[in-house]
């Protein structure tokens, strides 16, 4: 893993505004995203993980308002930018060249008044003026094909594709313009399994050949340890946990990222009993003085009141935990 | 956690008589396809089910492929365009038994907790409603305390905190027990669950498979389970029937059915299903049935759906038969069963070591 | 396709049942134009009707419910031939003349205003479900709102009072300038009309297009926050063209049938402003024909108005299933 | 929801108002005969046509009667018009609507053609030829033939809510529960229509105060009461605006004016309820924020910006 | 004809020739329809300018006829032969001679054409000796009759009789009147005057303008703005709002039409059958403190209905002065004397049963319902008398006042084209039916055989004989202002709105022979003959 950075987040919080108070919906979110790298964001319902996704890419609509920290773009070519301090108008060039994004409904995501083509060459053309209305067709149905539709589907509107049909294009809209990053919020959920399978396996593919990062967000844990390179698990807003797949699964550290773990159930390991996560994630208006998930953690103890523990390096990953305090008594214990 | 070993199922489907038996059901539906014509959605074809006492059958398959109208069937909700339902070997169809009194043995549990609950009342009223509906309870006093107790049952301790909760200020989770405590409210004999988990957190999921699993070894419950999600069927069922298009394809006790699935599309079904445990073990990755998934091909149209085996289109094996006739069923010792030319002519050897399918994620140098 | 013939056997059966209520209604109520003639001669005269006046009006009216099935299918045989019968006030006059002379005015006033009002509206109420909360929302959304509450006819009244009677801007009533020769070649004719016309047209603008620019911006307030806008905005499309291109043009449906059904509406709206203005289109004809019992003209004024709601209705449809593509495959 | 709806400060406004127009409109005779001290009849022969001052708090029209008592009067003629009428109208479309989108089948064809044609007439001009054949009619039937014409669209949009929410979950569960019909229509079904209803009914209230003024001052109103209407009428008739006596046809305007306004602030407030993101107000408080974070800027200089941004 | 360019009529420049006028009703667009046998009442105006019938009534003299197309005329045969003596050298606007041939054709077109909504006068025959004689044969005296030749136009048989009188639309009449259709748009109708009219030129009239207006508001602006010379409306409070503008041109006269307005009593009607409850009402009511609420310039009437100024020595001598006032203790003495008693909430009682009464005007009317508020309001101050105050429709008043549904209504009184008519309508019981029972014109119901009496040996009497009219005249004014079937309290007028910015020569209430009103036959063309041009 020696790919150079392509986006460090630091320091990111993000509010919602509602008159009844603010809701920090991200808090202090820090990571960097490697050149090519697959990134899981994992979380229950709730968590943060769009809110997460619409402000790396600066699309978060009011009252969603960006409070603290940097997103630092490194280009291919050219100096960093801080995409928090940057114009609408100096991002909306960046936009699908460098950043994309693939959302959850692509039946939303569509528009239904567009034919499927049409809504390729708007953004073909945009971002290459050059390119005329014939070629941009052209490249459109390059695009498609890609992804496993026929060319000739092209004059559809969105209502006469299947649905995964329609998630599978908003995909190949998403790699248009050869972006560099590509973010993913829950692009399968409302698919079955055997198109979800379809649909990620064109994705890594399509990643072999050009190329691009990802940022991956799902509740579904299973199916990140399977596809990502790292994972984040988030929980109330905060990274609890990030680490590779395979620490993740057979050496979670945070107790959230253990029951989360736990609450799939394998298809051919041995069945044990599993009781996931008892109790309901925190109300983000009102949050605890100390850690967000010490309410629901079968080992919270008084240190987890105190204050909100800071993401520190254990082994192969970084822990937002007390028990990996070595200021801790309780530490040692479990580790 | 002591990590406990879920017990083994017990007895088999054929020892004792099934509570509840769909026999060769179909159910077409009319609708109006896109040039304004008349169309015949063949939602279910051909399909028998049967549920037991105490026992959870979890019927899976694809979106589109018809669980949900199953168990509507099931619950009376569709009449079936052929075969029969029968309750105690009862046929229930036109005046063999009354709507009401059919409810009374069979409730259906819906995907959507959000949804099946009234937002306008409050736990009391539609727990109670339940109860006197069947003349469980008369009195206030009685329907109190059956509320009181149906909470108790479905493990919403302490009962008198949520008599009085409105849905939206219930958890999912809680919505979804409370949603379950209303079926059990007519001491039903069969739960139909149409995918009862799938809105629910991640976290959450668990405690209603628990709960569920919980009627049926205390109270006898027979259950039909629907869920696109192999591995919680595993869980918590007894036995796994997989739909394709309408067709049940294949069934039997649940680890037959996932440890050797005898049909190509039960295959296809595993092998997309996220499992972690075989992706990183490590170094196992070897080829799977349907390596080139993006040619897969899209699920058919019911309504205009292949000839003979539905799935041929897109099966690896496909023979000319296939194309013809749907196979008969091949039952196999140990109750597990399948419709698969493959098993009738012979080359079931085709399907037999069934590798741990391929990790989705290459493995990066 | 089947969605058109479908709405088309809808439009002829709501066509019959317009027609038909509209041959059944005058003959079921109270009112008699004879009382009326003779009111309005001595009226007129200053003097009682002789008792032989009185006959004779009486006996020239006659039994409007005799014969009823023979009276329908000539009611329908005449309709064929576009043949509306004669008026009773004006007789004998055709009905058809009435129409024509006063259809082009209705027309005139009702087609630009509501073209106006509509584009109006609609344009504002783009621009404030844009950027809902802005400075130009906070201010404009208050004062339509109560724009939007005021009897459009009192309106009218008060308009009349301040802009012709106090400060004499624009002239009391009337549709031109009787002075000037009544010609369309006439330059000072055309200009005329428009003079006469500014004031009710401004009026019915005003009034009108609060209702264009609520629902406008409601449905863009709503779109704007549609995922396929935000992905347009990802797609790092212009600003002007996430506007126009994906919301405002999505957002835009619901105006659409809405002008249509508002048609109607808007035709008894402008009836009372016609008033106020003395404006002379089909609204006073209707006005002047109620009063009088003239049941002919009043048949005729409103299997028009029902005649081009629906032919607006009809319209509104077609483009609408031009417009959205989601509406072509409904069963 | 209803909680949430009433503590809207919109919501309350408008329904204060209408809660004042309803208390005017029934104590009106009284309010008039003994705090303003003038009947509406009663006719003060050395004030005629005078503007507002020496004992007429709004002057009086040109037969010396009090305009403030007669606004006072005109509230109970327009909004017991309005008050019936919408009473009316909502009963007929739910009546129409709700048993037609229930129900279904042939009866909801039959229904909704019905209800579809009666949309697609031309109310206004109807109802106006309407009332012409019964001109002078007493405002009870004024009400009934505004309500005729104005339960439609009602009607439709409650079929349509019906149909959803009769094949939603929580209908289709109680059925399989076992409920009966009617209750399902009355405890699981009408529940939720209550906020649709009584927009729906305060709407038509205000429609029926429209209409009733429209055909009031087209001279086909009800005879035998004042309304709001009839004051512009007859103050149209008798040369109020030509004469400039605006203190005669403002007040009554106005008071439409503000009870329509009612009804649009109640609406907004449903409205935003039932679609929050119809509510401007997170904008406004992210556009505060950012005039704050600017301000701060400002005041700090560009290089406590920069920390500004890692800090919390 | 009309110049291409703008109008150039009425502009300060140049010499007036051109008069600006209304018709006397509102109506915001003309339709091109001068029909004179249609019964629309629509018709597009001016018919005085082109037809014209033989003879005129001079209200102003006790409504005494004169000729107009005809010369002269006279009674023999007792009163059943009438015999017109047409006037020489007439012309229709085509040039075509005027005779006695036209005359017969218009009085025959009625009995000759089957549904034509046309009276038929009701002669027994018509003969025409010569070209400008017409001898009419009644069967009974028919003295009464001669009054309506002054409403029947004559029309040139050449032309009409090529038409169909039902449904022609006449669109460029041509008649023997003193103008001709020059041009016409909705909104205005434009006539020139005939240099050969019989009656000479005029002294300076050239061009009439007849302009439509829709509302009363709407010819007001209109004469304020100057654009109107002369126009018939009841304008309110004239003088504050009009006269007082321009004293020396703006000119606002209420000219009598002989009859009233007042109380008519549902005398078949209990508590109204009892005549001391409706001398009650009448002592009660004022009306002179009704005028001022809606101050049209008319006056109170006479306790007659017949207005002194017309009917001068035909009104009895004792009323002949006599306004109608109020007599607050007379009227309780009455109240006192009923058979019926006010109970504590103000309703009529008797036996037990409740009669409460309404006063019933017809809304569309200015000044009408708004006096009947009024007299609400005074009978309720003054008697503690509760009678609520109903405005019908214009449309319905004429039928519930036929019926009978009514306890007490403001309409018109004596009204008709001579004194006898006047009393006739509203008293015979030839006119008046049963209760329930449409009435022709007797609304009152009143139903007396002297009356009856009287009635009918007046209609026999010759009009000339002055001394007879007198007798029977008498009688029957003193059977109403004694029983009070009715109860007379506003002086009918014609409203005559003129300015003299432009013409001059208006007549005036106090000396003149002729009604200056814009759509009354003969007497609209003497005041446009008489107008001249202040340029
Ligand atoms: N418009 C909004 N106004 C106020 N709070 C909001 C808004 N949108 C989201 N939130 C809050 O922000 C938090 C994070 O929401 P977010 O949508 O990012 O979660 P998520 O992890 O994507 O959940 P899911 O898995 O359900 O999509 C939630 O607690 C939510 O209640
Ligand atoms: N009421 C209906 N009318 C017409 N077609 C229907 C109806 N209900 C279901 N279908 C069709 O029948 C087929 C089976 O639908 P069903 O809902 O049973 O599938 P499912 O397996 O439950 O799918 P999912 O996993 O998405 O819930 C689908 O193609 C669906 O479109
Ligand atoms: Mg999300
Ligand atoms: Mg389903």
């Amino acid at each position: 893993m020696t790919d150079p950075a392509l986006l460090q987040v630091d320091g990111l919080s993000v509010d919602y505004l509602t008159p009844q108070g603010s809701a920090r919906a991200c808090s202090d979110i820090s990571f960097t995203l490697r050149r090519g790298e697959i990134l899981g964001v994992a979380g229950e319902s709730g968590s943060g993980k769009s809110t997460l996704i619409t402000a790396l890419t600066r699309l978060q609509r009011p009252p969603a308002v960006t409070s603290a920290g940097r997103i630092v773009y490194h280009p291919a070519d050219g100096e960093p930018v801080d995409l928090v301090a940057q114009s609408e108008r100096a991002l909306r060039r960046r936009r699908w060249r460098q950043l994309a994004i693939v959302m959850q409904s692509a039946m939303d995501c569509l528009n239904p008044v567009m034919r499927l083509g049409a809504q390729f060459t708007d953004v073909l053309r945009t971002h290459d003026p050059s390119l005329d209305r014939a070629a941009a067709w052209q490249r459109a149905g390059e695009l498609v094909r890609m992804v496993g539709i026929a060319p000739d589907r092209l004059p559809a509107y969105p209502h006469e594709l299947s649905g995964g049909m329609r998630q599978r294009s908003l995909i190949a809209l998403a790699l248009a313009c050869d972006p560099d990053l590509v973010v993913m919020d829950e692009p399968t959920t409302a698919v079955d399994v055997v198109m979800q399978r379809q649909i990620l396996a064109q994705v890594l593919r399509l990643r072999e050949r050009f190329g691009f990062a990802v940022v991956f967000v799902t509740h579904d844990l299973s199916l990140l340890l399977e596809l990502a390179d790292r994972i984040a698990i988030m929980y109330a807003g905060r990274i609890v946990e990030i680490g590779s797949s395979a620490d993740l699964y057979h050496r979670p550290k945070h107790p959230y990222t253990k029951g989360l773990r736990d609450s799939f159930p394998p298809l051919h390991a041995p069945l044990r009993e599993l009781s996931g996560i008892p109790g309901s994630p925190p109300d983000l208006r009102d949050p605890l003085p100390g850690c967000a998930f010490g309410p629901r953690c079968p080992r919270a103890h008084a240190a987890c009141e105190q204050a909100v523990p800071p993401l520190r390096t254990v082994e192969a990953q970084d822990v937002a935990c007390v028990l990996y305090d070595p200021q801790n008594p309780e530490a040692t214990a479990h580790a | 956690m002591p990590d406990t070993p879920v017990p083994a199922p017990r007895g088999t489907s054929d020892s004792v008589a099934p509570v509840l038996e769909a026999v060769g059901v179909s159910k077409h539906f009319e609708v109006r396809n896109r040039g304004g014509n008349n169309a015949v959605v063949r939602a279910v074809e051909n399909a028998g089910i049967a549920l037991h006492r105490g026992r959870i059958v979890a019927l899976v398959g694809e979106s589109g492929s018809g669980k949900t109208t199953v168990a509507r069937i099931l619950g009376r909700f569709y009449a079936p365009t052929e075969g029969e339902i029968r309750l105690h070997g009862r046929p229930v169809a036109a005046g063999g038994i009354a709507r009401r009194d059919y409810f009374r043995k069979v409730q259906l549990i819906f995907q959507d907790p959000f949804g099946s609950l009234n937002s306008l009342h409050r736990v009391r009223y539609t727990l109670g409603r339940a109860l006197k509906l069947h003349g469980h309870a008369r009195s206030r006093r009685e329907v109190e305390d059956g509320v009181i107790d149906l909470l108790r049952r479905v493990n919403l301790t302490p009962p008198e905190q949520y008599l009085d909760k409105f849905p939206h200020e219930l958890s999912g989770g809680q919505r979804q027990r409370v949603v379950i405590a209303r079926a059990l409210a007519v001491r039903p004999e069969v739960l139909l669950g149409d995918e009862p988990i799938s809105m629910l957190d991640v976290s959450i999921r668990l405690d209603v498979l628990n709960l569920l699993a919980k009627l049926r070894d205390e109270e006898g419950l027979a259950l039909l389970y629907i869920t696109h999600d192999i591995a919680s069927a595993r869980y918590l069922c007894d036995e796994i029937d997989v739909m394709y298009a309408g067709q049940l394809v294949e069934g039997g006790p649940k680890e037959a059915v996932i440890q050797s699935p005898k049909h190509p599309y039960t295959r296809l079904l595993l092998d997309s299903s996220p499992d972690p445990g075989r992706s990183l073990a490590a170094g196992s990755a070897s080829e799977g049935l349907f390596t080139a998934t993006g040619e897969l091909g899209e699920p058919p149209d019911p309504a205009d759906p292949p000839t003979g085996c539905r799935f041929h289109p897109r099966c690896p094996f496909a023979m000319d038969e296939c194309r013809e006739s749907f196979p008969e069923r091949t039952e196999f010792p140990d109750g597990q069963w399948v419709h698969c030319w493959l098993h009738q002519k012979g080359r079931a050897h085709l399907l037999a070591p069934a590798p741990p399918a391929q990790s989705l994620k290459e493995t990066r140098p | 396709m089947r969605y058109f013939r479908r709405r088309l056997g809808f439009y002829l059966f709501t066509a019959w049942a317009a027609v038909s209520l509209n041959f059944v209604l005058p003959r079921f109520m109270p009112g008699n134009p004879a009382d009326t003639l003779l009111r309005d001669l001595q009226d007129q005269t200053g003097q009682a009707p002789t008792p032989e006046q009185v006959h004779t009006a009486q006996t020239f009216f006659g039994d409007p419910t005799k014969d009823l099935l023979g009276q329908y299918l000539d009611y329908w045989k005449n309709l064929a031939h576009f043949d509306f019968g004669v008026s009773v006030t004006n007789y004998p006059t055709p009905v058809s003349q009435l129409v024509g002379q006063a259809l082009p005015w209705t027309v005139l006033l009702v087609g630009t205003t509501t073209v106006l009002a509509w584009v109006l509206g609609t344009a504002l109420g783009a621009y404030m479900g844009w950027k809902p909360g802005s400075r130009f929302d906070a201010i404009f959304a208050p004062t339509t709102t109560f724009l939007h509450a005021v009897p459009p006819f009192w309106l009218s009244l008060v308009a009349l009072w301040g802009f012709s009677y106090k400060l004499g801007w624009f002239p009391v009533g009337g549709g031109y300038d009787p002075k000037v020769p009544f010609s369309l070649n006439n330059v000072w004719f055309v200009l005329s009309v428009l003079k006469y016309g500014a004031l009710p047209a401004c009026t019915l603008v005003f009034v009108g297009f609060n209702g264009w620019l609520f629902s406008m911006r409601n449905v863009m307030v709503t779109t704007v926050s549609e995922d396929y806008v935000l992905l347009a905005r990802a797609k790092g499309l212009a600003a002007w063209r996430v506007l126009f291109k994906y919301a405002a043009r999505n957002a835009l449906l619901p105006n659409i049938t809405g002008l249509a059904m508002a048609i109607g509406g808007i035709l008894g709206g402008t009836l009372m402003t016609e008033m106020v203005f003395s404006y002379p289109g089909l609204g006073l004809l209707l006005m002047k024909a109620t009063t009088g019992h003239d049941f002919p003209v009043m048949q005729a004024v409103f299997l028009m108005i029902t005649l081009a709601v629906l032919v607006a209705n009809l319209i509104a449809d077609s483009v609408y299933v031009l417009l959205d593509p989601r509406t072509r495959d409904e069963g | 929801m209803l909680n949430g709806i009433l503590r809207k400060w919109n919501v309350r406004i408008g329904l204060g108002i209408f809660a004042l127009a309803l208390l005017v409109a029934f104590l009106g005779p009284w309010v008039a005969q003994s705090l303003i001290g003038w009947s509406g009849h009663q006719v003060d022969y050395h004030a005629i046509g005078r503007p507002p001052g020496h004992g007429h708090l709004l002057g009086t029209n040109t037969a010396g009667n009090d305009v403030l008592a007669q606004t006072v009067l005109g509230a109970r003629g327009s909004v017991f018009v309005g008050l019936v009428s919408a009473v009316l109208a909502t009963v007929l479309a739910a009546a129409v609507g709700v048993p037609s989108g229930f129900v279904g089948g042939r009866y909801d064809r039959v229904m909704t053609a019905f209800t579809n044609v009666f949309l697609t007439l031309p109310s206004f001009a109807l109802t106006l030829i309407v009332a012409g054949y019964v001109q002078g009619a007493p405002w009870l039937m004024i009400a009934l033939i505004i309500a005729v014409f104005e339960w439609p669209g009602g009607a439709r949009y409650l079929r349509s809510q019906t149909l959803s929410l009769r094949g939603r979950d929580f209908t289709v569960a109680m059925r399989m529960v076992g409920e009966t019909r009617l209750r399902l229509v009355f405890f699981e079904v009408m529940p939720h229509l209550t906020g649709i209803i009584s927009a729906m009914f305060l709407r038509a209230m205000v429609a029926g105060i429209f209409a009733e003024a429209g055909l009031a001052f087209l001279g086909i109103g009800s005879t035998d009461t004042i309304s709001w209407g009839t004051m512009i009428a007859d103050a149209h008739s008798q040369s109020a605006i030509l004469n400039g006596q605006w203190w005669w046809f403002v007040p009554p305007g106005l008071c439409i004016a503000v009870l329509g306004m009612a009804t649009a602030l109640v609406n907004f407030g449903i409205d935003e309820i039932t679609n929050p993101r119809l509510s401007a107000a997170g904008r406004r408080l992210v556009k505060k924020f950012h005039a704050a974070r600017a301000a701060g800027r400002r005041a700090a200089g560009p290089a406590a910006a920069e920390t500004a941004g890692r800090s919390t | 004809a009309c110049s291409t360019s703008r109008g150039s009529s009425g502009s300060d420049a140049s010499n007036i020739d051109t008069l600006n006028m209304t018709a006397s009703s509102a109506t915001s667009t003309f339709v091109r329809n001068w029909n004179g046998f249609s019964p629309a009442t629509d018709k597009a105006p001016g018919t005085s300018f082109f037809y014209e019938p033989l003879i005129r009534i001079d209200t102003m003299h006790a409504k005494t006829p004169e000729g107009w197309l005809a010369k002269s005329f006279a009674w023999s045969n007792a009163g059943k032969t009438l015999t017109f003596h047409l006037r020489p050298g007439v012309t229709w606007s085509d040039g075509k001679p005027f005779t006695s041939a036209d005359v017969r054709y218009t009085f025959e077109l009625p009995t000759k054409t089957p549904g034509l909504a046309v009276v038929p006068i009701g002669y027994r025959s018509l003969a025409t000796p010569d070209a400008h004689t017409v001898v009419i044969d009644f069967a009974k005296p028919a003295y009464q009759k001669l009054a309506t030749f002054s409403t029947l136009n004559i029309y040139p048989q050449h032309i009409w009789a090529h038409h169909n009188p039902k449904s022609w639309t006449n669109p460029d009449p041509v008649g023997t009147g003193p103008a001709t259709v020059s041009g016409f748009s909705p909104q205005q109708i434009a006539l020139t005057m005939r240099k050969n009219y019989w009656g000479g030129p005029g002294k300076g009239v050239k061009k009439v303008d007849i302009k439509a207006f829709a509302t009363p508001e709407t010819a007001k602006a209109m004469v304020l703005n100057n654009q109107l010379d002369w126009t018939s409306i009841n304008w309110q409070s004239a003088k504050k709002y009009f006269t007082s503008k321009d004293p020396a041109h703006n000119h606002y006269w209420v000219y009598p039409t002989g009859g009233d307005s007042g109380l008519d009593y549902n005398t078949g009607k209990a508590p109204l059958d009892d005549v001391h409850v409706r001398r009650a009402l009448s002592y009660a009511a004022d009306p002179q403190k009704l005028l001022p609420l809606a101050p049209t310039g008319q006056g109170v009437a006479n306790v007659t209905g017949y207005s002194a100024a017309v009917y001068g020595s035909l009104i009895a001598p004792a009323y002949r002065n006599q306004k109608v006032t109020a007599d607050l203790s007379k009227a309780k003495a009455e109240l006192a004397k009923a058979s019926y008693k006010l109970n504590s909430s103000g309703v009529f009682t008797k036996g037990g049963k409740a009669y409460p009464l309404t006063i019933k005007s017809v809304a569309e009317y200015t000044n009408w319902p708004v006096w009947a508020d009024g007299l609400a309001e005074q009978w309720k101050e003054d008697l503690g008398l509760k009678v609520s105050a109903v405005r019908v429709p214009l449309a319905q008043m004429t039928p519930q006042l036929s019926k009978g549904d009514y306890d007490i209504a403001w309409d018109w009184q004596v009204n008709g084209s001579s004194a006898w008519a006047s009393a006739f309508g509203v008293l015979h019981s030839a006119n008046t039916a049963p209760e329930g029972k449409p009435a022709l014109t007797d609304y009152t119901r009143w139903n007396n055989p002297t009356t009856d009496r009287l009635l009918n040996a007046w209609q026999n009497t010759n009009p000339a004989d002055l001394a007879a009219q007198q007798k029977y005249a008498y009688q029957l004014q003193k059977i109403t202002v004694d029983n009070m079937p009715f109860r007379p309290l506003v002086d009918n007028g014609s409203f005559v709105v003129a300015s003299s910015k432009n013409w001059t020569g208006w007549p005036s209430p106090a000396n003149t022979n002729y009604v200056p009103g814009p759509t009354s036959g003969p007497d609209t063309t003497m005041t446009v003959l008489n107008l001249k041009p202040t340029r």
